[in-house]
């Protein structure tokens, strides 16, 4: 298998952000990751996952999608897209490779939108198997298997040397690009490492969670369900579940008046949100329950049911931890399973 | 102290004093505590805890609940007790139709202190005479107690309960604490250095709005960043001026009524210090207009709702500080 | 609002002006003949209580370089008290504003009565020198609305 | 990036404005060199926007058969739509479509006799198909049109009604108001008891659209008729941003309105959790 070793590790960053942009997961001083637009002399952070998911590069928080002069009666629209530049998202973990997946089931579907394939079409997802996982990971629960990441080039460490494989051709591509690199090596260590991944797996504390119950097949069952009044009772309203999930992909679309024309915009949106169905004559999700019981039916039911069973979760335990009342999709799939 | 929680609850929802318990909610793992409205005592029993990770102020949720039927039992630590006087004050909350019991408050644990060590995986927390003994996948770990404490515990202001029914335990008194320090430290700072410190710390805002939702002063039935009416809502940042805009409007809206809980700052998914935009009002106020805790009483009028004749003058600003 | 090479910066300044008073000052100022700049644009406001910290964001997010806040001297507003709140709310505002590291001189509130005209022209000319000095308006403006 | 994007809207001219009732016009858009800005099919809706001011989603209450412009009626009831109110003639707007599917008028509704019920601005969506059945008379057997109205003045598209169809072989106009008025002399009453009293064949297949308490007891009042719910459209409205099933606000159940619906056969929407 083709491999680097760590120590060369610089010279093959150095050489990836010299082809195309280069983005990896690195510490700000807080201590948590976050990606960022390489510099020479970044260091790649070892934390399991970033505050906020890689959903980022596809689907920005904000984007402009068109502007508009207004003179008089007179409208003139104007188109601002541009093509986006090659980049590459380096050290993806496996949960979020899988939540562009489930974007794209969204996002690609006719009629496609064109702003999110823009990128997908000009990004390059690199990657990067776990070797420590926390408590709070639940992606076997997906079917996710994270010593065998998707993204279009993975790699693996051992903790001396780094392997390659591509899963696309755009990832043939990526890994031709840095060829000169790399050399090829028995992968024995490595082995080992995932085995060891892989025990440390099943002995997860949430290892044994299962969706069998969960899918489209019951979706009156569960919106009637009596437990979403207990479930929801301390709920916040706030809209951070939302906004760490690689998966949660509502947007709203906004104007923003410039003094000088008109910029619309769409930004990420949360239906934990009192107004996110709110319109003229009045809003049929009026409690904290509606709103709470929509989030998690959407990715538990609705979403399965329209794409052939894949759920709307990725198992990256972000929620979890960012939760500030500490209710999750976890909690919430245990108290509402029905078998 | 568990216990004597849970048996004081199940107490007085026998003797028929309240109907319902707002406490605290086991999680999956050692740490994910959800506040939680109980109305039995099996509830209670299953799932009521109360330790090291209980940190929630839960005072806000009473502006909710005693809008229902029937009397609610609140626990409260110390600087929850300030957050319920303010709501009082402002009358969110009905007074009468709450039996608050004042309970010791923390010190009480930061998780993302312990996983910020590289603790990965666990499984328990113990706290062994101030030593945290962790149980992970990985093996055991241990950390001083004194390292994983929440900020807003470390800079505790006051074990001193202002408003109870009853108490379990002593009562403690007002502490002299270092809660300005950082403020102090900003301050001396050139505008230039503090511009770049607080562009680093809001530019990593979400506006998951957690901060503003978590807050027991943050009560309007309708946000000004929700209305779009008032021109100024929004859903996220489209330029660094609106984070700026967003947190110095939230931090001013509750001037004069923010007790310094530190909710904000706890709750907060990337880690911006906000309670130190709510310190410096605080300490301005102090320094201003002579010293005054919000939720110490329910009668005083707030600073921002009051004036003297002699007040200092709005170029104050420009003549004190550094450059 | 560029900064040219060949051009002088000229700021724009925003005055909020109490209508019992500093906008009649303004008035007086220009029935007496007196200059003051022209960067200057004025909104009246019933009372300089009216003016809530919001305004005065929004006014820097629209491009002003310089905002200034003008009402009854204390003790003469013409709803007894407004001013009072005014002056604790706008010291806490510009405290908040220095503190977050936006330049101190860019926001000042003045007392200027409907007989100071003289004082009006003199403020603003004062102001806009010294925000002049400092410069555009860059730590508290939005990109979206800089004029290109 | 040359594909068009659908979140990027086309350009519309109103060029009339007729005013139906106190709170309800009639928009005529056209596009900027004339002629329909696109095509659709009845029961779908575009996206009309006013920049800076809002978006929302409205029903073409023209007919497809109509070639040279689209219809739009709106009330007056928010602020987009107060702006809309205030326009004058040679206003441009936004406009992007169509969205939605549509009134199945070339499959389940061919050869079928109609039964079009309506209360107040719910004649909107139908009048769509209403003319679109009128320009294709052969295609559909009898028509039978229920509409009622606070007033006499809340009744959109009077003139129409008395003008055009009143006057059309093979349909049949039944008007009422709630409640007794000078210078009306038809029927007096509610929609649901009105179309009761009708006692409507129950070989018709309907469409149904108002307000949702209107539509609630219509349905009952069908069923004790002897209606199925697999006989009965109706069309619904929800909030809406993208109009093409990405936003994620106006679904019911995994169904979402812009896309799977608006219109709904109600044996369909007794699938769906109750939401609405």
């Amino acid at each position: 298998m083709l491999r680097i070793s760590l120590d060369k590790i610089d010279e093959l960053f150095e050489a990836v952000n010299s082809q195309q942009a280069l983005y990896i997961p690195t510490d700000r001083k807080d201590g948590a990751a976050e990606y960022k637009k390489y510099e020479s002399g970044m260091k790649m952070s070892d934390k399991l996952n970033t505050v906020r998911s890689a959903k980022d590069f596809f689907f920005p928080q904000t984007e402009n999608l068109v502007e508009f002069k207004m003179e008089g009666k007179k409208i003139e629209v104007k188109d601002i897209r541009e093509e986006s530049e090659d980049f590459v998202i380096f050290g993806v973990r496996a949960c979020d490779a899988r939540s562009f997946t489930i974007l794209d089931k969204v996002y690609l579907v006719e009629p496609v939108d064109s702003f999110y394939k823009n990128r997908r079409d000009h990004g390059t997802v690199v990657t990067m198997a776990c070797t420590r996982p926390s408590e709070t990971c639940f992606c076997q629960t997906f079917g996710i298997d994270p010593t065998a990441p998707e993204g279009d080039a993975a790699c693996w460490s051992d903790g001396s040397f780094l392997y390659f494989k591509a899963n696309t051709d755009k990832g043939q591509k990526f890994i031709d690009s840095i060829s000169s690199l790399l050399e090829d090596g028995d992968t024995a260590e490595l082995d080992k490492a995932i085995e060891k991944t892989k025990t440390i797996m099943s002995k997860l504390p949430l290892a044994n969670l299962s969706t069998e119950n969960f899918g489209g097949d019951k979706l009156n069952e569960y919106f009637n369900s009596d437990k979403w009044g207990e479930l929801s009772e301390s709920c916040l309203g706030c809209g951070t579940c939302t906004f760490v999930c690689p998966t949660c992909q509502c947007y709203d679309i906004k104007d923003f008046n410039t003094g000088d024309g008109i910029k619309r915009f769409r930004c990420w949106d949360s239906c934990m949100y009192s107004d996110f169905t709110k319109m003229a004559h009045g809003n049929p999700r009026l409690t904290q329950l509606e709103r709470f019981r929509q989030r998690f039916m959407h990715k538990l039911v609705y979403f399965p049911k329209n794409n052939e069973g894949e759920f709307g979760c990725v198992g990256c335990g972000r929620c979890l931890s960012k939760c500030p009342i500490s209710m999750n999709i976890v909690k919430v799939m245990k108290a509402l399973e029905v078998k | 102290m568990q216990e004597a929680i849970i048996n004081k609850a199940k107490q007085l929802l026998a003797d028929g004093t309240v109907d319902r318990v707002i406490g605290w909610k086991r999680g999956e793992f050692a740490y994910d505590i959800t506040p939680a409205v109980f109305g039995s005592a099996e509830e209670i029993d299953a799932d009521f805890v109360y330790d090291d990770f209980t940190s929630a102020n839960v005072s806000k949720y009473l502006v909710k609940e005693t809008k229902k039927e029937g009397k609610v039992l609140v626990f409260l630590k110390p600087c929850d007790t300030y957050s319920l006087n303010q709501l009082t004050k402002e009358h969110r909350v009905d007074r009468e139709k709450v039996y608050v019991v004042g309970i010791p408050g923390g010190p009480k644990l930061d998780i993302e202190k312990i996983k910020a060590k590289g603790i990965s995986g666990i499984l328990s927390v113990k706290n062994e005479n101030y030593t945290l003994k962790i149980e992970t996948i990985y093996g055991e770990e241990t950390m001083p107690f004194s390292e994983a404490i929440l900020d807003k515990c470390a800079s505790c202001k006051s074990k001193k309960h202002v408003v109870y029914d009853e108490l379990i335990g002593e009562d403690g008194e007002v502490l002299e604490s270092n809660r300005f320090d950082m403020v102090e430290q900003l301050e001396n700072m050139t505008a230039e250095e503090r511009y770049n410190f607080w562009r680093e710390q809001l530019s990593k805002c979400i506006r998951c709005n957690a901060c503003r939702n978590v807050c027991p002063a943050c009560t309007c039935e309708k946000c000004v960043f929700d209305n779009p009416e008032s021109g100024v809502e929004n859903k996220a940042a489209s330029d660094s001026f609106e984070e700026n805009m967003f947190h110095i409007i939230r931090a001013f809206h509750v001037a004069g009524r923010c007790t310094d809980c530190g909710e904000c700052s706890r709750v907060c998914p990337q880690n911006i210090p906000l309670h130190l935009l709510n310190r410096k009002f605080i300490k301005d106020i102090n320094s201003l207009y002579g010293e005054y805790q919000a939720g110490e009483d329910t009668t005083s009028r707030a600073p921002l709702t009051d004036y003297t004749f002699d007040d200092c003058e709005a170029s104050i600003v420009h003549e004190r500080g550094v450059e | 609002m560029q900064m040219n090479e060949n051009k002088e910066f000229e700021p724009l300044i925003v005055a909020f002006c109490c209508n019992w008073c500093s906008y009649a000052g303004a008035d007086l100022s220009g029935t007496n003949r007196l200059n003051y700049p022209t960067n200057v644009k004025i909104i009246r406001v019933p009372c300089s209580c009216r003016v809530n910290p919001m305004f005065i964001l929004r006014a820097f997010q629209r491009g002003a370089d310089g905002v200034i806040l003008c009402g009854c001297h204390p003790g003469d507003c013409h709803y007894t008290s407004g001013n009072y709140f005014t002056r604790r709310r706008m010291t806490l505002l510009f405290s908040m504003l220095d503190f977050l590291g936006i330049e101190r001189d860019r926001t000042r509130v003045e007392w200027v009565s409907a007989a100071e005209g003289a004082k009006f022209a003199a403020t603003m000319n004062e102001f806009t020198e010294a925000v002049k000095k400092l410069g555009p308006n860059r730590r508290l403006e939005d990109l979206r609305c800089r004029k290109q | 990036m040359n594909s068009n994007d659908t979140l990027i809207p086309y350009i519309g001219v109103v060029t009339d404005i007729r005013i139906d009732t106190p709170d309800v016009k009639t928009f005529r858009v056209e596009a900027p060199e004339g002629g329909k800005v696109f095509e659709h099919m009845p029961g779908q809706c575009a996206m009309l926007s006013i920049p800076g001011v809002g978006e929302a989603m409205f029903s073409i209450t023209s007919s497809p058969t109509n070639k040279e412009f689209m219809e739009f009626s709106i009330k007056k009831c928010g602020c987009l739509t107060n702006w809309l109110h205030a326009m004058d003639v040679g206003q441009m707007i936004t406009i992007r479509g169509p969205y939605g599917n549509a009134f199945p008028v070339e499959t389940e509704l061919k050869g079928k006799d109609l039964l079009f019920i309506a209360g107040g601005i719910g004649l909107a969506p139908l009048r769509s198909v209403i003319n679109y059945v009128r320009d294709n008379r052969d295609n559909y057997g009898d028509v039978q049109i229920v509409y009622g109205s606070r007033s006499k003045d809340d009744l959109v598209d009077y003139k129409e009604i008395l003008d055009e169809w009143m006057s059309d072989k093979g349909i049949d106009v039944n008007l009422t108001i709630d409640n007794p008025q000078e210078g009306w002399d038809g029927h007096v009453g509610f929609v649901p008891n009105y179309v009761k009293e009708l006692n409507p064949s129950t070989s018709k297949t309907v469409l149904v659209c108002g307000p949702p308490i209107m539509i609630k007891f219509t349905l009952a009042g069908l069923k004790e008729l002897g209606f199925t719910e697999t006989q009965v459209y109706t069309t619904m409205e929800l909030r809406m941003k993208c109009g093409v099933g990405k936003c994620g606000r106006c679904n019911i159940g995994n169904k979402y309105v812009c896309k799977d619906g608006p219109v709904f056969r109600f044996d369909q929407l007794d699938e769906l959790p109750d939401e609405y």
